[in-house]
Parts: C-alpha cells; structure tokens; sequence
C-alpha cells in the first residue's frame, strides 16, 4: 500500500474521531438530550472514513445515514454534528433536519434524505454534471444492502452504466436491514452480483479493512476519472449496534457479534499501524486526548448554542431567484 | 371491554380479521418476527406464521405492487409503510393501478395500506408527513384517519372489508398516548362516516386524527369564556360524510377547520369551498382553517412547535371565529 | 415577431436557453435524435448534440434524480416526462428530495420538469390526467401551467433561471392548436403573476391552460346576453398571485373557478377557500367550480366529453353565478 | 417437441389470427376510426400466444399494452377488441379505457396499465395469493425491454426472487423503446443478465420462434409450479411496425427490417407445420377463411355497438362494498 505515514495517521484520526464522536452521541441520546432518532455506524466506519481518504477534496459523496465519517474526514466540526442532534440553530441544517441529514456543498457533501436510495440517481446526475462541465472529479454514492432492494437502486445504476458516469456505488452490507437479515429480503449472497446487470465491475471488500476500502476505491475512481464508467463496491461490515439507539437488537445472535467484534476496523488499523511501527502507544494516547478533547469542545459549543426561534419554520421555503 | 390504547386497537382489528378471514394477510418491512418498527404487529407473526406475516425487502413499490396483486385475486392484503412519509416510493402503483382498476376494468382490488403519519414526535421532515391531501385528490382511493383506540379499531376492520383500496393513516403520536375502553366483540365503523366527538352549538370544528384532541383541548379551554365548539372527527376523508358536515354548519353557522397537514391545497381546503358553496346562506362568518404552515416539517422542537397547530393557536382561532 | 404554435414556443425557449447558458440542458425519453414524443425537443438535439439534449432509459425516478443531482452542481436541468401522468414514477425524488433540499439545508435545486398534461384528445387514463393539484401541496416547489404560446415561452425561461424545482405543466391539447404573434427576443414572464386574459364586470373566471380557452369562449357565449366575464390565467399555480385574485374579487363580487383536473381536493378548493376567508364581505355569491369528474379520465368520446368541462359547461355556470 | 397436431394448429391459429386482427386495426386507425392511439404486436405475436398456449387456463397473465396474443388465445372475441379501440360500450371496459387496456379476471388476464413495469410486482403478488391459496397456478407478466430499465422491475423481481414466488418474467426484446435502441439505454446485451442479480435463471431465446417460446415457457413454469422460483425469460424479436401506428420509425435502419422481415413468426411456424406434414394447403385457406370471417363478424359487431352514455362516465368510481 503506498499509503504515507501521515495520510495513514489521518485515517486513523478520522476513523477514532468517528467511534469517538458517535459514543459521545449514543450518551446524550441516554440522557434524553436528543429530541430525534439516532442511528449510528459502530463497527462500520472505516468504509466512510477510507473511502473518502481515497477521493479527492473536490469529488462529492452523497452519503446515507450513518456516513459520518465521510463528513468529519471532510472536515465537518463535531460541534456542528452534535448542534444537528440537539436541533440547535447553530447546526449545518438551522435545526431544519436532525440525525446525520447534514450536507455542505463545500465540502462536497450531499445531505441525505431519509428515502434510502434516493441517493443513487442524484449521484448519477452529479456525475453527469461533473462530465458535462469538463471536470475530472467524480461522485460517490453510499447506501446499505437493504436500500439495494428499492427501484432508484436499479434506475440509478442502470443510467450511470449506460451513460459511463464517473460514479462509485459503494454498498455498504452490514447484515440487517433494520430488523430484517440479508436472506430474507433478497436471493443472493452478494450485492456485488448485481453489477453484472448493468455491465460493470462489481466487488466485494471488507469493510472493516480501511486499507482495502482505500485501496478499492481509489482503483475504482482512478477506472472512473478515465472515463470507463461505474463501479460496485460492496463493503461487509456488520452493524455493531441497533438499527437505532431506541432498538435493542435482540433479533441479532450474540455470537455473530462477538465474532465480529474481533474484527472492529480500528483494532484491525491499530495492529496494522502498529506493525507497520507508524503507531505508538505515545501518539496514540496523544490522539486520544486530542479526540477527546475536541468532542468536548464540541459538545459544549453545541449545548450552549441557542435553539432556533420558532418563527425560523417560516422561512427559506423557496430560494430567491439569483 | 378492555382498555386500549390506539395501536393495540389497531393490532387487535388486524388479529381479529386474520382470525375472520384466511384471506387477510400482512406484508411490509419489519413488520414479522419484529413486530414493525411501532410494533403495530406485535405477537402476530406468532399466531398466524410467517406466511401470513411477510416481511418485505425495501421495496414500497413492490409491496404495494404486490398487494394489488394479491388483491386482485381476492386476497386481502393489509400492506404497511414503515413511515407514511415512506408512501411516495408506491405513489405511482397506489394512485394508477389500484385507484383506477374498478373502473377501468371492473376488477376489485380490496387492499388497505397502513401508514403511520403525523409530526409532534421530532421526527423532522421525512418521519412526520401528513400524506393525506394528496390521496384526497384520487378518486378510487378510500381515505382513513381514526383519531381514537374505539374508531381505529372498527375503521380498520371496515377497510379491510372494503373492497376498495384504502390509505389509512394512523397517527403515530397517538399510537400509546391515547387509550379508551374498546369493545372486544366483532364491530365496524362504517366508512365515510364522521363523528361528533363534542356537541356545541357555537361553531363547528371539522378535524380529524390527532387535531380532534388538540381541538376537543381547545373547545374545553374556550369554554370557560363561554364559547361552545362542536367538535366533529371526519374519520373518513374520503368520500368526506357531506350529511353531517353540512347539518353541522346549518346548527352552527361558523366553521373551523382543524387539521395538521399543511394548508395550501389541503383536505381544509375542499371543506371550506364545498361549504361555502352548499351551504354559503348559512354562514355568519368566513370559514376558517388552521393547519400546518406551508413547509417541510422542520426537526428541532420550537420549530416543529411553530409549525404544528396546537390547543393554543385552535383556541385563539375560535375566539376570532365566535366574536366575528 | 412571428407567429407560433404553442409547441414552438416552448421549443423556442428551450432553445434560447441553452443558447444563452451551457448550463441548461435537457434530459428524458426519446427527447434526442426522435424529437420527443410530441416532437417538443425537436431539432436540439441537431443543435446542442448528445451531451446537452439527453436520451435516457424509461426510468422517471432517475431522470428526477438525475436532474436533482446535476442542478445541486450547478446545471440547470429540463426534464421531459413524456406524458404528465407518469410524473408519478418519479414522485418520491420530486416532492421528498427536490422540494425540501433548499429548506433543509440551502441548497438550490434549480431544476424544471416538463410534463404533457390534459385531456381532450381521447388518450384515456393514463395519457391524459392533469397532476397539478398534487405538487400544488408540496411546499418548496413552483407549479406553472401556460394557456398561450406567449406564456409559455417566458414562462419556461423564466422556470429554467428560476433556482427552485419547477413543474411545468403544458397542456398537449394546445400544442398545435394555439398559435399567436410571439417575441423574438429575450423575455421573461415572471412566475408568480397571473394575468388578466379577458376584462369584465360581472363575474371573474380563475382559470389556467386549456381551460383559459374553453373559457373565453364562454364568455363570449354570454357576453351576448350581457353577462360580462372576467377571464384570470393564473399561469403560475404555485405560488398562487393572491394580488391580482383579490382585486379581481373585489371588482366583480362573483368568483367562478374553472380547471380541467378532477374537482375534489383541486387547485379550485383552495382558491375558493382562501378567497372566501379572506374577501368574505366582498362576495355577493357563492363561489363555484366548473371542474372535471371525481373520476379517471374516460377514453371513449362520449364519456371523455361529459368528464371534461367546456365552453357549454362553464356558460352554464356564469349564468347561473350572474343571475344569483 | 411434445405438441400434438391439434396444439400445433390452434397455435398456428391464434398467431395468424393476432396478425389478422391487427392489420384490420391499422386499417380502422387509418379511416380515423380509433379515437385513440394504436400500438401493434406485427412480427412479436409467436411470443404472446405461444406463451399461453404452454399455460393452464387458471395460470394468470399481467400482460403489457401489446399483447394482443395472449387475449385472443385466452378466448377474448374480436369483436370485444374492436369495441375497445373504438370506444363501444360493449368493450370489455365498456369504454372507459381504450388500446389494449383489456382485461378479464375470467380469462386469467390482468388489464395492463400503461405504466411501464408496474405489471411486474402486480404479478408477483399474483403469484404470492396462488401460494397463499394453495393453488399449483403461476402468473406471468410480459413486458418490453426498455420497461426493464424501471424500478418497479427490480423490486418485482427482487421480492418474487426471495419469496420463491411461482412466477414468470417474460421479457420482450424487440430491440427498441419507442425511438430508442436497446444499446443506448442499457450497457447489457442481454436483459437475461439481469437474472443474476436475484439468483434466478435468465434464458435468451428466440421470440419469433413459437415452438420455442412455448418449450421455455412450459420448462419454467414447470420449475415454478414445483417451487423453484422465478425465471426471467428474454424473447428476442423486433418490433416491425412504429411504435404507435402514428410513428413511422424513420429511426428504424431499413436493412435490420428486412432482416428481420425474412424470420417472421408467422413464415417459420408454417415452415416448420409443412415440413411436419400438419398444415396442408387447403387447412391453410380454411383457416385464413375461418379468420376472415370472424374478423369481418367481429368488426360489425363493434361498429354496430353503441358508444357509451356520457353519464356512464360518472359510475363505477368505487366497488360497491360486498
Ligand atoms: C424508502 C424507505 N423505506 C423504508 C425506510 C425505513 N428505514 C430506514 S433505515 C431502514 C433499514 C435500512 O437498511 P440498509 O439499507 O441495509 O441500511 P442500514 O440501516 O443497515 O445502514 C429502513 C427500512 C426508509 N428510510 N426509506
Ligand atoms: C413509466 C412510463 N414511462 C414512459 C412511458 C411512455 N412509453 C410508452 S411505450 C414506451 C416504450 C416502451 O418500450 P418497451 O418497454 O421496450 O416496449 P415496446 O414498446 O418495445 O413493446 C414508452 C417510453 C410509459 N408508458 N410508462
Ligand atoms: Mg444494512
Ligand atoms: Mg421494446
């Protein structure tokens, strides 16, 4: 891997940084601070992380919900996340939406909707308008192997296929649709499969090797950038937690759990790192505190910001026309 | 006669007539061995298996799709959306293929989609839609939207004996904060009857879902300063019960219209113009309409406040209406 | 100043469009080499080349999506549905992603859907409904429905630089039956403003696309028996020009709504009602609607005719509104 | 092959009888007789009516807007057609629709909405209710290639595939979708490839042969019927006339119609039922004579029918409740 110590170090920040952020969420959900849902990526999040570690800062990832470390390795302040939980007129959305639907287009994010998929299309159409305007950057579309089943999936990679669109679609198959187990709501093993249906690579990786998301993606966008088209990446993962925080998850069997726990993507990152004698206990310790302590400044930023006023409902309906 | 609460009722309807009838079945997402993300089918995977039970992939689409056309071979399916808001991925198969099929062909497509809708729970914008404006303009379609334990029970019950296909919104801040004794025995509510839920002889509230609790909340507040609302649940939206509505405004003579979708365009809308069409000689004042404002729904809790209509802004409605 | 069909002029502005900004560019079924279906892209694709006038496979959700997608880049997208009524496919992506992108988090969706709209033309259920009054409740976009080649050029250039999602309603009945005098050069007609197509004392007509037609012609049928009818094309439905409707109210004390989508739960219900509750001591008589059947649109002759309105129809209701 | 000569010559009476009536259709749209629009099967009748030949007459098909086969070899009259596209009240939707929106649960056939796809979850739901009910019938749904390319394909075949629904996915491929070639709309040659996204059998055959349509056809529905799922069958042919009978497919190369021209299904049955010994010359004119007659019957019945009241137009909103 031709990873430089530095980028790899990022990695690892953004990759703790996201854990980090999300157990700090998961409390302020427990001490009833959250008016909304909460639907976390534990256990998934080097597929976000490393996949956006591979793009350049002007490709655009339109991400699903539990992406978080897309935003945050994109540069998105802690503050500003736990300020869109806690509804605060200070978040990325005004208090507008809540959970992570937050997007900048700066930072070349697109905020997701709630209707799974959805996201597949619009990232087609990114990708056309990067084609159309000259531009070598590319698009990213993430979404989970239940969202796979719905029709955008289908029409979205169908029209990126047949145009050649400089579009990733990268599955994100972390074993359960909400309740329901991959084998119930579809007749393959492999997202991936699917990709024969539209004439382009499809692959499967694991999810929870950074390094193998890194490296999967920037091969796809490198194929992308060049003008061959789609790709369909498919990460294993599992989803470590509830489908939401107010979900117990007693439908998954303990011991498919534990079993991946012993693969959490950040041990599997530090052992690598550590091996590769790029980690040490004092840098790590060092991240550590620097994690901590901006969720903390973060935190407070975001409980001391005020709430929007109600009349803000009102507004920004409509654009003004430029 | 036990106590319910409005999705027990909802629950029991569905056993109830899955027990009646073999033809009755269940699909949708999550909705087997988990019960469905509000556990509207809770226990029933158990008793009746997961042939009668089916969870579904992603597919709103499908789901309906498929209910039509299990529907079309005498099947009932009870087909649920996870969120209503969820709906306008089957929009097409609901509003072409199932509204229009007995007219077009004379094929009966006796189908009921259950969707959970409705703000107050800071769900934000795709978790708190109020669908039911746009179901109200397609004819063909049947249009519920019970607002007690009592008439969610016997309005499902009738739906799904209904052989057309029906939406029926269920108010999801409802689901555990109301309950009600509820009749265990076999009964229905009729479609496309309203309710009196509180009799007044001032004016009339027209609402349904749950603005008849913020309206009877309202209508109890006003009436200490000697104001008497009458309160009327529509329950079915469409077709809306003209009969009572209109005696209604004939005893009351002033209308307020309540309901928690937004208002542009609006069932309030139809209300209002066909009253005032009908029945324009017997109103003292202009009818009025508090709803939703005309946006998304915001997530953060003073927004969504402002935005919703509550006890508060029906009552001031109701001053203003009474002192016209 | 030459004279154009309504379908010309629409294919002018398009044209001019992308003439004057690369950032426009057209995408759906059979748009490109063929033309479109009713030829309304025709010769652009010769013009501006594969790249810009787009052949996409039979998949409205994508073509929206798509076009969402491009226009959060900046381009701005016009997007044909072949017929309107399949503008329910791609439902979902217009009214959840589209609508709300600007109120969620500010980001400008300047996209514009074209859709044939309408009946008259014998194309039964399914190529000829009018689905208007669905986005006309969903807040966050603009709805535009022109009944003259005039209008409907700028106003489609005017939807094209506008920065919000717009649907473009063009009424197929009119494509080569509508012709005027039409500029050659650059303007705009502002979304948002109705016009008054016809002046009169007696009653005002609230009207828009085909039905502005039908209903000049009514008037003219009365104006011999001394009925003298106000003609309003409201051209943009959504949002609504509230101005020019209360003055026209104001005017001439008696309303009449015409439009050709079904009557429940229409665009007329929440003229009516907003007019009624905010003109009310203004109005000498109830306020009527001369709309289509609550049904899907017929296809043989006979039963299409007794569907729609006309000229007959709307007559029939001026007098009655006058002599009240 | 397992047909017998009575099979092989009602087949052969129903393909030339689709022909027959359809020419006449076109000879009515060109007296300005339909009120409506015209869309024609000519050079794609052998899938249809092979197709429900290799059927029970309780297995149910969803067909698509040209599948006139499939009704007539179901037992619909010529003269109920003919009512349809002009509009009589004697039409099987006594006129409130038109083309070959037509319908008759009787006759196991779904009437089509112009919707494309949508026919495909319906059938799926059909064949859910034959498995609820108990029943060993299957349901098919015909569509065309460029229908393929919709949501409601994949979510269809998706839930059909993972519930091991007794049903059959017949794809028409006649090369184009309107004015649109298969190869500018999908980056697949074959839309069996699809099958591969659920795990399905996918077969290409060809659709101008009827003798192959019908083996394919009953092979799957065997497999169906015992419980095997789904197939997703592609029926190669061409589309020899415009889309609609007001298109004159101009963007239609004219050597790919002369091509095609020279495997007409109607030329290669009777090749095949002449060197078989079953048609003869003299049963040939019968039939043809047989056709003529009922064709001729059938067009006075429907032009002497009435159109409808217009106050029909208003009924039949709502079923009445039973
Ligand atoms: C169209 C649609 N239907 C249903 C839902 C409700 N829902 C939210 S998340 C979810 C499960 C999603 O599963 P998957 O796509 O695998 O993503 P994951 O949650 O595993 O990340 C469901 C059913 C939705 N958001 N959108
Ligand atoms: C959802 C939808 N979009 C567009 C149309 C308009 N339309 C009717 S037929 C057709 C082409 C269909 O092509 P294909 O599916 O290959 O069937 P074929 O006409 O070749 O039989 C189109 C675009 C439609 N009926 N439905
Ligand atoms: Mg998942
Ligand atoms: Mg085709």
């Amino acid at each position: 891997m031709s990873l430089d110590r530095k980028k790899m170090l990022d990695m690892y920040y953004h990759l703790r940084l996201t854990r980090a952020l999300e157990d700090r969420v998961r409390i302020l959900y427990r001490q009833g601070k959250i008016p909304g849902g909460v639907y976390l990526s534990t256990g998934q999040e080097a597929i976000s992380v490393g996949l956006t570690h591979a793009l350049e800062p002007e490709d655009v990832i339109a991400i699903s919900y539990r992406d978080l470390g897309a935003l945050l390795t994109r540069g998105m302040a802690p503050a500003s996340v736990f300020a869109q939980y806690l509804g605060k007129i200070t978040s990325p959305t005004r208090g507008k939406d809540g959970s992570l639907h937050i997007g900048d287009l700066k930072l070349g994010i697109i905020c997701p909707v709630s209707i799974l998929a959805d996201n597949i299309p619009v990232a087609a159409g990114i990708a056309l308008a990067m084609k159309l305007m000259g531009k070598k950057n590319i698009s990213v579309a993430l979404f989970g192997e239940g969202a796979s089943n719905r029709g955008d999936f289908h029409e979205g990679l169908n029209l990126a296929s047949v145009k050649k669109l400089p579009v990733l679609y990268v599955c994100i198959n972390n074993q359960f649709a909400y309740s329901t187990p991959l084998s119930t709501t579809m007749a393959i093993k492999d997202v991936a499969t699917r990709a024969a249906g539209y004439n382009i690579p499809g692959q499967v990786l694991d999810g929870n090797d950074i390094f193998a998301v890194h490296s999967a993606v920037a091969e796809a966008a490198k194929r992308a950038r060049q003008g061959e088209g789609p790709t369909l990446l498919e990460c294993k993962t599992m989803r470590m937690t509830g489908h939401s925080e107010h979900d117990n998850a007693n439908y998954i069997p303990k011991n498919l759990l534990e079993q991946w726990k012993k693969k959490d993507p950040i041990l599997i990152m530090e052992k690598h790192l550590t091996e590769a004698k790029v980690l040490t206990k004092r840098l790590k310790e060092e991240i550590t505190s620097r994690i901590a302590k901006g969720i903390e400044e973060g935190i407070k930023a975001a409980e001391e910001a005020p709430l929007p006023k109600g009349e803000e409902a009102e507004k920004d309906v409509y654009a003004p026309s430029s | 006669m036990a106590v319910l609460t409005y999705i027990e009722a909802i629950r029991q309807a569905m056993w109830e007539e899955m027990k009646r009838d073999e033809h009755v079945f269940i699909l949708g997402e999550d909705v087997g061995r988990y019960g469905g993300a509000f556990k509207a089918t809770q226990s029933l995977y158990q008793e009746f298996g997961p042939d009668r039970v089916i969870d579904t992939p992603i597919s709103e689409s499908a789901i309906v799709g498929a209910a039509i056309g299990a529907a079309l071979m005498g099947m009932r399916p009870v087909a649920e959306m996870q969120f209503a808001d969820f709906i306008s991925c089957a929009f097409d198969q609901i509003v072409n293929f199932a509204a229009k099929s007995y007219y077009r062909w004379g094929a009966k497509v006796p189908l009921v989609i259950r969707a959970p809708s409705g703000g107050g729970v800071h769900g934000g914008p795709f978790h708190s839609q109020n669908p039911e404006g746009w179901f109200f303009h397609v004819p063909g379609l049947k249009v519920v939207a019970p607002s007690t334990p009592r008439d969610a029970k016997g309005l499902l019950k009738a739906a799904i004996r209904d052989d057309n296909p029906v939406i029926y919104f269920e108010h999801k801040l409802l689901y555990r904060r109301i309950k009600e004794e509820v009749d265990e025995g076999d009964y229905i509510v009729p479609l496309g009857r309203a309710d009196i839920k509180r009799e007044g002889k001032d004016l009339t509230v027209l609402t349904y879902g749950a603005m008849l609790h913020a309206s009877i909340e309202a209508a109890q507040k006003v009436a200490d300063e000697g104001i008497d609302a009458q309160v009327v649940d529509l329950r079915t939206l469409l077709p809306l019960d003209w009969e009572i509505i209109q005696e209604c405004v004939k005893k009351t003579n002033r209308v307020l219209i309540v309901h928690e979708d937004t208002k542009t365009g609006g069932i309030g809308a139809e209300l209002a113009a066909t009253i005032a069409d009908q029945t324009f000689e017997f109103l003292d004042a202009p009818i009025r309409r508090v709803a939703s404002l005309d946006t998304p729904v915001p997530y953060s809790p003073p927004l969504e406040e402002y935005f919703l209509p509550n006890p508060k802004k029906i009552a001031a409605a109701m001053r203003d209406l009474a002192r016209y």
